[in-house]
């Protein structure tokens, strides 16, 4: 079945209208609001967000239903993502339910199930992801954090950076050494370490939006429970690669590049240059124009790649495409906003990316929100192995070049 | 609603790229370059033999019964093997006005000689040279009096029929005009991509009010126009990933510097991206035959947005295929030429990408939402 | 003509570059950056004080006699090592209006208080945030009232006093506004590179037929406008040099899956197509300065083109610098983000690339020749 | 001083005007009608301008005085590049007087010296280049070409190919390997080879423009007199680099580009659609522009480095920048061309290619030369080392990667 067919499938379709009717209902009109104007989201605003899911039964949607989930297929998945993108929902934090969940329900302990999975499920505990190290960016191999057993414990001295919201964060799931020998990537363990254990230092990054999601996570002597090893010591690179996998058909992130069109189109209508809105300058148009067919055209290659999945095969590597053609599509919609508003001045006001703030705003109103998602957006092409990494993983895993 | 299941689609591509790897290799087709017709009468003898010209007409007309999607198939496996023969003016262009617009009596004549074989049609529609000299159809008795000319007629020099596209009493009309009649005269040429092309001279031509076709009026030509994009797309999709895999190819086997060239990060990297090109095109290409053939109304932002793709990475993948291939990309001897200058020709036609995107930006300004259910 | 020689200017460009690399480091910087004033009345005392202020300003003046060639190498300097200071507003556009149109008592006024380093003056020039609501001059006995709004003032709020243009009868008229008189109203913020910026509204402001600048039309406007285009190009450039050295410095030291990643083709190749973008647009801005200085024909030709390159340079350099850098590039702690914040700002200042090769293609549309000796 | 400064200095302007005055009098109307309309020009159109600009002494203007030349500077070589091309001139043949004479004068004795300038002066003998090989396009140092010394000859087997207009050649020069030892490099030697020798086919290869500028050339046991060979054994490697870097400050041909934009400029104004010219398009506008915008730069970066030899410095690998910055003009301006004539449908009339051809045009009276020139100039990246391979150089020779 073609994807185009599959989407028009009536089931499918009842299922988007579901989650777009309950987006237009229960998402809160204030975090919907900061969401849309780029202001800052605070840990309670996605914790509020998260709960409301969660009482709906969807914050994990996509989780097998033993484990409380609701067993959607990844066409579900997507769906619900993209829908709940465009209609401004805050972005759905993956470190618990769909990066350190899954890991635990698929490979961890009995125990391990009972006692973290009801709080990735209700976002009572906040988690955080312990990959990149100051050493190593794209290349996890290359981990130097060292954990070393002691008694039931583990002791684990190293750095880990780029921590996304590692400052509200209950937990962090780590890649950690426990073993020189061999190829690098088979000393690597998977440890959920408690970010209240004493030698943990969180020391904020702000980064070049003037904002502080990132951060550098110190580790020294930090001791962990032996028990907060998830399956086997040495197979923390597979299971890493496991998790991958399972995120990679939403790589191409169509519901936000939806989102920053409908941004992008209102703006075009909104600045006035020369007595005209952008939107009717030829080339905006023929830009615009541009942009559209971008995100019709990743639509239909994500389709394809969901259509594939509902009829049972398991994407490979060549879904690395979706997150190439998917940043640079969002990168060439914030770059268009940006230029939209150079037309009166890149006046970054970033005391008016609070929500409280009241003042009047210097220059477009629109800019602070759209200046910091373009400078944000940088990261889109970086983070997730950068689009290099994904063009030789296509070469080598695809072209066998 | 085609009369061909996705199974069927499937063994008629297989049959139909078998045909393309076993029967019309390059030397079959240097020879074809080289002959008068500038295509091959018995391969499409065989085309006929097979069933594919009449794959969109249908089956109380000698054909099978499918439509849009079972062309693009055709189209596809087209560009693949480079085809020279006149599927898009015949089967898309022709075929499909006489189905779309013809009467009983016009579509009797000639689309089971279309489907077996025995005609070859094509349609003269919006003048290619010079639209400030439109065709004029002056009204006489019992019938008009074409005058004006139409550019790039492909394969005008085969058609046993040309449909003409002129204006009547301000209104778009089509009719059936006979390359012998008196007042007709044809000047050939080649397209860039070897295709025989021709410009059409109508000077006083009298038509008889049976030639003209009843429902042959701008809409109709709309949509006509919008197939034909669509079947202009599908080839070009198989013309990159034949492109494609020769330059390839060539990256594994060609050596320099003592290494394969493919080895080398930057060829990997634009390899790539011709790969991912040729991948976004042919999604949106089929995402926007699907939304056609089910009249899903985003049909024709899909189709603005699928020849806009389609033409761009044909762009791409067209004179990167050349670059990798360096000096024997260069020579006429070597196919992956031949690609290139297909591509040239797809890209431009029924819209170029940026006309496309005009559309589409336009659309966009007036609203996003619509085009979904 | 400048009271400069090539070597004064080489002597000129040492001076600040060795001051920028001595003294005006990241720690200085970042200081710079938390303070009220958002840039160094400290480093002005001392640019005055080593002269820099005056470059374009004439002896008569207390200035040294240079123009645009004295200030681009400053400017080119101030990208090197993004300075925050007002050099823009004060040295190009203020003092250039003053030295272009001011009478004498104004220019002895104010040209020796900037070289001074006693005044910081700026321009309010086209409205940033609204073209709809031009600042309208109606005379008054003995002088004038000013209404309006202007968006965009760079460094207003520092401003000792402020050039506005504003419209008199229908024409462009220049006046000297106290950022203190009754009715003025300012507004502050930051641009996206972290420099001061104000929205600026005058209800009823009285000013004397004195403060008008009696040489401020149209045509001054349009020079000081193509001066500073060209300030803003060699701006970029030392802003692209600046960047382009880091991460090349960056490519050689980190590595990555054990290699230096400046060992990957890509990277060698991306780096490379930045040093050809910075080469060109610096190329094309000295070229630009060269003309206008030498009263050359092609000067809004080469300014024309050497602000839509060096915009089209900016773009790539930045973000490639970005993207090469990885993860750090995206920290605000480590300087290639200021870079890159900086360049997208320039890329926008006194046009950006479309706006010039609009220009540019129309003039080409018109004719090819008649810019050449 | 800068290179808009020397631009302007009066003497530079006067040669600019010389050559100007000398083409718009002295270059032949058809030989240029020809040249302006992208048609076929025949060995006796290059060898007629060619003469021309012998009488006036200016073919070899570059040369030293004391071998017939001019001791022009790189400046007014360009210049004399520059004026030429713009005025429509045939494409100065260059492998006789840029490329085997300075080659000859430099490294050859006095005895080839006598034998082979006149010829090349007087364009009285045809040269053509035998460098690439079927196995080693830029990989020069991989030539398999052998000379093998037998008496006072030497006996050459191999097989070059690219080799441009060889049908039309008395001599060629060659890079052939006299020895396997050592560094691949090093046993390769500078050989002249008489074209009528017994053993020497040349075979006509077609290029995608449907011409035949190139050809294969087979030499099957040619017997070449000692006497051929330029300079010691083993150093053609280095005597092949020394004319690499002569011709270099050339590589940006901003004459032809130039040429170009004037052609395009004018189709532009003459292609109607909708009832306006292309030229009055904002999105041709802008194009033009930006071709323009391109043009004027690639200029001045090329007066910049005319500026840094009439300074008396030698360029070194960074003139790699002059091809890639040249050669991507050129296919931008051919590819904007092409664009143009999509508008009415891309007919490539090649019978039009003949100055002969008399018959009414199809479609664009200007396709058949300006899809020819497109075409053609698709070789633009890869002849003279690919694009790659320039951006290879300056990554490692300029930047130190």
């Amino acid at each position: 079945m073609l994807g185009i067919d599959l989407m028009r499938d009536p089931a499918i379709q009842a299922f988007r209208g579901d989650v777009r009717r309950f987006c237009e209902t229960a998402l809160p009109g204030d975090i919907r609001a900061k969401v849309l104007a780029g202001q800052h989201l605070e840990k309670q605003d996605y914790v509020r967000w998260q709960k409301i899911l969660f009482d709906k039964g969807w914050i994990v949607g996509h989780w097998p239903r033993q484990y409380g989930g609701q067993d959607w297929t990844p066409l579900q998945r997507a769906i619900f993502d993209d829908e709940t993108s465009k209609a401004g929902a805050p972005w759905l934090t993956p470190f618990g339910v769909c990066y350190a969940g899954p890991v635990i329900y698929t490979f961890g302990s009995p125990a391990q199930k009972d006692r973290f999975l009801p709080g990735i499920r209700s976002t009572d505990t906040w988690w955080c992801q312990g990959y990149s190290e100051p050493g190593a960016g794209s290349d996890l191999a290359n981990i130097k954090t060292r954990a070393v057993r002691d008694g039931d414990h583990y002791v684990v001295n190293g750095q880990k950076t780029w921590t996304t919201m590692a400052q509200w964060a209950d937990m962090m799931f780590t890649l950690v050494r426990t073993s020189s020998d061999g190829k690098p990537q088979n000393g690597i363990s998977f440890l959920l370490i408690d970010m209240n254990s004493p030698g943990v230092t969180v020391r904020p990054i702000q980064s070049i939006d003037k904002c502080h999601h990132l951060n550098e996570v110190f580790l020294d002597d930090v001791r962990v429970p032996a028990d907060n090893l998830v399956g086997e010591e040495g197979r923390g690179w597979t299971y890493a690669k496991f998790l991958l996998n399972n995120e990679r058909l939403l790589g191409a992130e169509v519901g936000k590049s939806t989102r920053l069109l409908q941004q992008l189109r209102q703006t075009l209508l909104d600045i006035q240059n020369g007595g005209q809105a952008l939107a009717d300058d030829p080339h905006w148009r023929r830009r615009l124009g541009e942009l559209r067919a971008r995100l019709l055209a990743l639509e239909a290659v994500c389709n394809e790649y969901l259509a594939a999945a509902e009829a049972g095969s398991t994407p490979g590597l060549e879904v690395s495409a979706l997150k190439i053609m998917g940043s640079e599509l969002i990168q060439g919609l914030t770059g268009a906003m940006v230029d939209a508003l150079a037309v009166k001045g890149l006046v970054y006001q970033t005391p008016a990316l609070d929500a409280g703030w009241q003042a009047a705003p210097v220059g477009l109103p629109q800019a602070p929100g759209m200046i910091r998602e373009h400078l944000h957006d940088r990261a889109t092409t970086i983070y997730g192995g950068t689009n290099e990494i994904q063009r030789n993983i296509l070469a080598k895993a695809v072209l066998g070049l | 609603m085609s009369a061909f299941t996705t199974e069927d689609r499937r063994l008629l591509a297989d049959s139909i790229n078998r045909y393309v790897d076993e029967a019309y290799g390059p030397e079959h087709r240097a020879a074809i370059l080289k002959s008068d017709d500038g295509f091959s009468r018995s391969d499409w003898a065989t085309y006929a033999a097979l069933g594919w010209l009449g794959i969109a007409i249908g089956e109380e007309q000698g054909g099978s019964g499918g439509g849009l999607a079972e062309l693009a198939v055709l189209m596809r496996a087209a560009g693949r093997g480079l085809l020279m023969e006149p599927l898009l003016p015949t089967l898309v262009l022709a075929a499909g006005a006489l189905s779309g617009g013809g009467n009983a009596q016009q579509q009797a004549q000639w689309l089971p000689a279309i489907a077996e074989g025995r005609a070859i049609l094509t349609l003269a529609q919006d003048d290619a040279a010079s639209d400030e000299t439109p065709v004029i159809a002056s009204p006489t008795e019992g019938g008009y009096r074409l005058n004006g000319r139409r550019g790039f007629v492909l394969y005008g020099a085969a058609a046993d029929q040309i449909i003409v596209k002129v204006e009547l009493a301000g209104q778009v009309a089509l009719f059936l005009v006979s390359p012998t009649a008196p007042g007709v005269t044809l000047a050939h040429a080649s397209t860039v991509d070897d295709r025989p092309v021709s410009d059409l001279w109508l000077d006083d031509v009298a038509v008889a009010a049976t030639d003209r076709l009843p429902g042959g009026d701008a809409s109709l030509l709309a949509n006509l126009n919008e197939a034909a994009a669509l079947a202009v797309c599908a080839e070009a999709v198989g013309a990159m990933e034949a492109a494609n895999r020769l330059t390839l190819d060539y990256l594994k086997t060609r050596t320099q510097f003592g290494s394969s060239i493919g080895s080398f990060q930057v060829m990997q990297h634009r390899m790539v991206d011709m790969s991912l090109a040729m991948q976004e095109a042919s999604a949106i290409t089929w995402a926007a035959i699907g939304a056609v053939t089910s009249g899903n109304p985003d049909a024709a932002l899909l189709t603005a947005a699928a020849k806009a793709r389609s033409s761009a990475a044909a762009r791409l993948v067209g004179e990167q295929s050349i670059q990798l291939h360096g000096g024997i990309g260069m020579t006429e001897e070597y196919a992956i030429g031949h690609y290139y200058r297909r591509l040239m020709l797809l890209e431009t036609l029924f819209g170029a990408a940026g006309w496309h995107l005009d559309r589409l930006g336009g659309w966009t300004a007036a609203g996003l939402d619509g085009e979904r259910g």
